[in-house]
């Protein structure tokens, strides 16, 4: 990882019941891919405010995966689908502030579906490292702040 | 580096412990290096790295530090928390403080097995303890809630491994619902002729079974119907069962078939299911002699009445019981259950999708469950093997792989083809006497007595060509293949092309997932591979559980295979089942969600946000408040609240926050 | 929308009556076309033998033209299974294999032209099937081919690997447009059996033997012409048959492209359509 | 390979190439090669295996062993019509037919293919002869293959070729492409243009 190459640094939020059992999957198949995503794991994707979105890109990372299960799927009936609208709400407002729409990306992964995670990291990295860092200066978040974010985002 | 998170009480200390899992972690990862990165994180106490942090001297390490260095925080960074996360969190309970205190990272699954760099790969996983470190901080004490388990049991499907997992459980005394399909229970294995390897019959094994489960007082039967719907969680499942009009009142019938007798149609002659078309029924039939239970049905398709109403209804005459209600509905049943196990078993491959074999195109070309039941004694030809067309064959080609270890259809082995095909073989030897050519890939016989029925087969002087047949077609080149069927096929341990004439062609066909597989998995909440078989928990160590609590998985659904594995694993199911029943109550994961009152605004945001229900608003108080008994802990109502009033226990707004700040602290 | 006529090297040659056939068919039907400016040789079987990429090169050249000529979403028809067969291949190792794509791309450049990746390429089949339709067909079959009995042969390129207007192991496109002319069509299984392509040319006896099964098994099945959609089928299983008569004993039948067969029942004259140029007269089944 | 009298039949390790294999895969695009499961379904759908001294899956398996000579001058790859017949029936998506070109250009490169066998001098003169033209011209094609093959061969093609030219199937003159050399369109300046951006290593010698 020291070739000079920037490296950029992707944080993943995966549901518990699908695209975080797909990434040991692919583990346990020993499916190789780039090192540059942490994971955090939830137990829906239901569960994502995004303002773990926001406070991810303005702590240094240059992009964010979201992984749920397919539509239809969620292990909680619907806590997917509220993941999407949520998801639409917030792509338009980081577009509003110049976010390219690679860096932050949601996918439908299933839990037999290790190849994917596969295939979907590895594509995001090359994506956002052809992008560059995003570079949005790091400000500690202070503890307890309100929320950063217009409340349409809530929902 | 994140502050750490707001605690109650006392200091937070630390102790974090890298797993080396042998080589799997260590071998890519510098453990030494995490080691010492982990001891310099604000916070941590202890750090230490371990061979085996599972092992009982790696737990032991845990417990003699939180004695002597007074720790009140754990982190192990070691493999998916999916798979030791109970281990450590028991391992630091009897350590002597609350199991929640704790935090797993992955670095195996996560980072050592998917990592083809060393230093990536150890950078990474400081990223994640670094993460876990953070987040430690800020966990607060929790208890697991008690809940009472339902002591019944719900088995979907009544082949032979919802037979036997039913069985079991009855026997132990549970109360057991059996909901089948199709009209009567014995699945696929009723229409099997003989088993390999013993050749021992399929219904001298199967029909006391069937018997038993008819009469069985722990069990309930509810053939000729389906589960329409499941709610609830382990061990405390309600279940909509719908019950499909058979037209004839169950508890009447005796099975005296004087209805079918005087039906209007005085042959049959619509296409019989259980017999692959191959002999006819009327609309009003039993679907087969030893059918369980033995209860006519009626098939509003074919049946005058239905089609246009000018029937003389010659069956409802015929019945001295009174059994035939021409006006049966759909009837909805609803039960509780405390565990389920899903026994929905395979379909065979459909052949015609393999067009180079002529199915449905030349009538000498047979599946080989079409052939199950020409061998077998009641089937449509009384055991006799004839053609369509009425001859004996005097040569058979048996094509193994059919819709298996194909990228066309599909890719994986159906496991139990070679073995059947040998059955088969030898089978219509015995009583055609015919010449028998096996065309395979490679055989596959392991199973105990199965290379022993192989040896048998060759001596038995059966063919074998080691070849992937290319086609099957009726074109001729030499005398003797005219009026023939002939089979083209490198026959490559030769390293020749050959055509060999045959009579008969018989497709050793597939398994599949069954057509609504997707349907199932979405009703029982588990999930399914790629080619549509339900997914096991975990491949070696929980092949019967589900990622679902309380569901279980018996027989073929989740994956091909032969009758000695089903019927194993339909047992280790039911005793699955048992150990939850009998245990009496589960613990639920403190996952829920709950609301700050102080901080909530009244606005109802969260209340439509729960698929359970479980939140409602508190008119006095003005304020939402959440039923942790209903509450799954999905965390979707956290994630809407405007005023973050709205938390999860062990996923609070501030532990991932603090979790973002330490994957991000390290660069 | 002007559909563009990829004729390749033998529809001017011994392929002649399929292209005077085909487009008097076309004109007939009121298809408008026009042929593929400064076309050159599709690279066929042979020339992928010795340098894949120029071969695919070659190909990428024709729909670099037909891009200019007819626009982004061009259709060419090429109705000789090999051209066919190759210009469908090199699009697809195009957009599979990006770095002979590119280097492809940049060679077109070279001579400025410009690649067109979405530029259809369609076998005239595929356009009578699916764009006339053979309700149209059948209400213009002014002399409908009565009593014929023909075999439909269409060879191996044209349905393997990447035709997707037909089924690959028992195509029915060619059987439907004939009968739609009034012809009946026999069943049989060799509709796709391989007639051997060059070999006929370069190791005779091979060749001979795969045109003699073709022809002996479509008489066997009470055909008594064969029709192809390809010039060498036709040229193999035609122009060989003295041969083939005097290796396996006599083997006569008409062999004749779909597209002379259509003419004939759109009403149009012989001489219009080649017929005259075969070898085996129509009347001569043996 | 023989050891006096009698022909050995043992294969050394120091007999095989063991790049071949990855060269060949690399060539046909894809490393399918390796997906074989010697099934033999490839050959059984081969309308001309009967005539191949090695069948297209025996070809497969030597290709991957690395038996270099015996692959690059068997019949089979010039018999192979290019029908696509394997490459749709292989159960492993294995596509035979390009591995078939692939070692057509590798013998044709190194020069090894069976001597005075029309395949591979139909295949050369053709493509010579298209990136003169443009186009391909049968008559001056088939006769050049003959002449440089079985002179004899062709007075029995004599006969059909009078035929041919009598029903204005086969003509003498020159087909040829419009765009001169410099021209928007010409060939010889894409063909080297191609051969420019051919990697280093690799790409046939003409």
């Amino acid at each position: 990882m020291s070739d000079g190459t920037f490296q950029p640094r992707i944080v993943a939020f995966f549901c518990n019941w699908c695209t975080y059992t797909a990434a040991d999957l692919a583990g346990i198949s020993r499916m190789s891919y780039a090192a540059n995503v942490r994971v955090v794991r939830l137990m829906c994707s239901g569960r994502l405010d995004p303002q773990f979105v926001v406070a991810a890109l303005r702590q240094g990372a240059d992009g964010v995966l979201i992984g749920g299960c397919h539509p239809g799927d969620c292990h909680y009936q619907v806590g997917n689908h509220k993941a999407l609208r949520r998801f639409t709400l917030l792509k338009r407002l980081l577009g509003q502030l110049g976010i390219e729409d690679e860096r932050v990306r949601l996918e439908w992964i299933a839990a037999s579906e290790g190849d994917k995670v596969q295939r979907v990291i590895n594509e995001m990295v090359a994506q956002v490292r052809a992008l560059g860092p995003l570079g949005l200066t790091a400000i500690p978040r202070p503890h307890g702040e309100a929320a950063a974010v217009p409340p349409c985002c809530a929902e | 580096m994140a502050t750490l998170g707001p605690n109650q009480g006392d200091a937070v200390r630390i102790g974090v412990y890298i797993c080396h899992c042998g080589i799997n972690i260590a071998g890519k990862v510098d453990v030494a290096d995490v080691t010492q990165f982990a001891a310099s994180l604000p916070g941590v106490v202890v750090a230490r790295d371990y061979k085996f942090m599972c092992s009982d001297p790696g737990q032991e390490l845990i417990q003699q530090d939180i004695r002597e260095h007074g720790l009140n925080r754990i982190v192990v960074a070691s493999c998916s928390p999916l798979m030791h996360e109970a281990t450590f969190r028991r391992a630091a309970a009897e350590g002597g403080i609350n199991p929640f205190f704790f935090q797993m990272a992955n670095i195996r699954e996560h980072v050592s097995w998917v990592t083809a760099d060393k230093a990536a790969a150890t950078e990474k996983s400081r990223a994640l303890v670094a993460a876990a470190v953070s987040r430690v901080g800020g966990h607060e004490a929790l208890e697991r809630q008690r809940v009472a388990v339902k002591p019944d049991v719900l088995v979907v499907g009544g082949g032979i491994a919802g037979i036997h997992a039913a069985l079991t459980l009855a026997d132990s005394g549970k109360t057991v619902y059996l909901v089948e399909r199709e009209p009567t229970i014995g699945g696929h294995m009723a229409k099997f002729d003989k088993t390999f390897p013993t050749l021992d019959c399929a219904a001298c094994i199967l029909t006391p079974k069937m018997s038993l489960v008819r009469q069985h007082p722990n069990i309930t039967l509810w053939t000729y119907a389906e589960v329409a719907d499941v709610s609830g969680y382990v061990g405390n499942f309600s279940v909509t069962v719908r019950r499909k009009p058979r037209y004839v009142i169950e508890d009447r019938c005796v099975g005296c078939n004087a209805c079918v007798e005087a039906c209007v149609f005085k042959e049959g002659k619509f296409a019989d299911e259980f017999n692959y078309g191959l002999a006819k029924r009327k609309p009003v039939y039993m679907p087969f002699p030893q059918a369980t239970p033995s209860v006519v049905l009626i098939d509003p398709a074919t049946c005058l009445h239905f089609k246009t109403g000018k029937c003389k209804q010659a069956c409802k005459a015929a019945c001295e019981r009174d059994a035939i209600d021409f006006d049966q509905r759909d009837e909805l049943v609803e039960i509780e259950v405390g565990a389920i196990v899903v026994a929905t078993g395979f379909q065979p491959f459909d052949a015609e999708r393999v067009p180079e074999y002529g199915y449905g195109q030349y009538p000498g070309v047979y599946t080989s469950l079409e052939v199950e039941r020409l061998v077998n004694a009641s089937g449509p030809t009384g055991g006799e093997i004839t053609l369509r067309d009425g001859r004996v064959p005097k040569a058979v080609g048996i094509i193994h792989c059919v819709g298996s270890r194909d990228h066309a259809t599909n890719k994986y082995c159906s496991r139990v083809c070679c073995m059947y095909s040998l059955k088969l073989a030898h089978l219509v030897k015995e009583r055609t006497g015919a010449e028998i050519y096996n065309f395979y890939i490679d055989m596959r016989t392991p199973g105990k007595g199965y290379e022993e029925f192989y040896d048998k087969l060759l001596e038995e002087g059966v063919h074998f060509i080691r070849g992937r047949a290319a086609e099957v077609t009726d074109w001729t080149m030499t005398p003797d293949e005219e009026g023939k069927l002939v089979i083209r096929a490198e026959d490559t341990l030769i390293g020749a092309v050959r055509r060999i004439p045959v009579d008969m062609v018989v497709l050793s066909v597939g398994l599949e997932a069954q057509a609504d597989a997707g349907e199932v998995r979405r009703l029982f909440n588990i999930s399914c591979s790629h080619e549509g078989w339900f997914l096991e928990r975990h491949p070696k160590l929980a092949p019967v559980s589900t990622f679902t609590d309380g569901v279980f998985l018996a027989g073929a659904c989740q994956g091909p295979k032969d009758i000695p594995d089903t019927v194993a694993q339909a047992g280790a199911a039911a005793a699955e089942a048992m150990a939850l029943i009998d245990k009496g109550y589960v613990e639920l994961e403190p996952n829920t969600a709950f609301i700050d009152e102080e901080r909530c605004s009244g606005c109802k945001t969260c209340i439509a946000m729960c698929p359970y229900s479980a939140i409602s608003f508190i008119a006095d108080a003005r304020v939402a408040r959440v039923n942790e008994a209903l509450c799954k802990g999905c965390g979707t109502c956290v994630a809407a609240c405007p005023s973050a009033a709205a938390q999860q226990h062990l996923f609070t707004d501030d532990q991932i926050f603090d979790e973002i700040a330490g994957v991000l602290s390290y660069v | 929308m002007t559909y563009l006529y990829y004729p390749g090297c033998s529809l001017k040659g011994t392929g002649r009556g399929y292209e005077e056939s085909l487009l008097a068919v076309f004109d007939a039907l009121q298809l408008p076309w026009a042929e593929v400016k400064d076309w050159n040789c599709c690279g066929a079987t042979a020339y992928m033998a010795v340098d894949e990429v120029k071969a695919f090169t070659l190909a990428a050249r024709n729909l670099a033209i037909a891009r200019e000529q007819g626009g982004e979403t061009a259709q060419v028809i090429a109705p000789c299974s090999a051209c066919y067969l190759v210009l469908c291949k090199a699009q697809h190792v195009i957009h599979d294999a990006p770095e002979i794509g590119a280097r492809i791309t940049d060679a077109l450049g070279a001579a400025q032209l410009t690649y067109g990746p979405r530029v259809q390429v369609r076998h005239p089949l595929d356009v009578l099937i699916n764009d006339v339709g053979t309700e149209r067909l059948a209400a213009a079959a002014t002399a409908p081919l009565r009593g014929r009995r023909v075999a439909c042969y269409y060879g191996c390129q044209m349905v393997r690997p990447y035709a997707t207007f037909d089924d690959q192991y028992a195509p029915t496109s060619m059987d439907r447009v004939l009968r739609a002319m009034g012809a009946e069509t026999v069943d049989w299984p060799l509709k796709t059996r391989c007639c051997g392509g060059t070999l006929t040319g370069t190791i005779e006896d091979v060749g001979l033997r795969l045109n003699y099964i073709l022809l002996r098994e479509a008489k066997k099945r009470g055909a008594d012409a064969i029709a192809t959609a390809c010039p060498l089928c036709q040229f193999n299983l035609e122009c060989y048959q003295d041969k083939i008569s005097a290796v396996y004993g006599a083997s006569r039948l008409p062999v004749l492209y779909f597209s002379q067969f259509m003419g004939m029942a759109l009403g149009l004259s012989e001489a219009r359509l080649g017929i005259q140029r075969n070898f085996v007269p129509l009347a001569a089944a043996v | 390979m023989s050891d006096g009298q009698m022909p050995r039949k043992i294969t050394y390790e120091a007999d095989l190439d063991p790049h071949f294999a990855e060269e060949i895969a690399a060539s046909a695009r894809g490393e399918q090669l390796f997906q074989c499961i010697q099934c033999g379904t490839c050959g059984g759908a081969c309308p001309v295996s009967p005539y191949m001294d090695l069948t297209p899956r025996r070809i497969i398996a030597m290709t991957r062993a690395g038996y270099k000579a015996e692959v690059l001058k068997s019949h089979t790859i010039w018999l192979c019509a290019s029908c696509y017949a394997c490459t749709v029936a292989c159960p492993k998506a294995v596509r035979i037919t390009d591995v078939m070109y692939a070692l057509k250009q590798r013998a044709i490169r190194d020069g090894v293919y069976p001597k005075r066998f029309p395949v591979p001098v139909l295949a050369r003169e053709f493509f010579q002869g298209v990136l003169t033209t443009g186009r391909n011209n049968e008559l001056p094609l088939l006769i050049k293959m003959y002449l440089k093959t079985n002179i004899f061969k062709m007075l029995g093609q004599a006969v059909m070729g009078l035929r041919l030219f009598l029903t204005g199937r086969i003509g003498l003159k020159q087909e040829r492409i419009a765009a001169r050399r410099g021209e928007k369109g010409d060939l010889r300046t894409i063909m080297a243009a191609v051969d420019r951006g051919a990697p280093a290593k690799g790409g046939p010698s003409q």
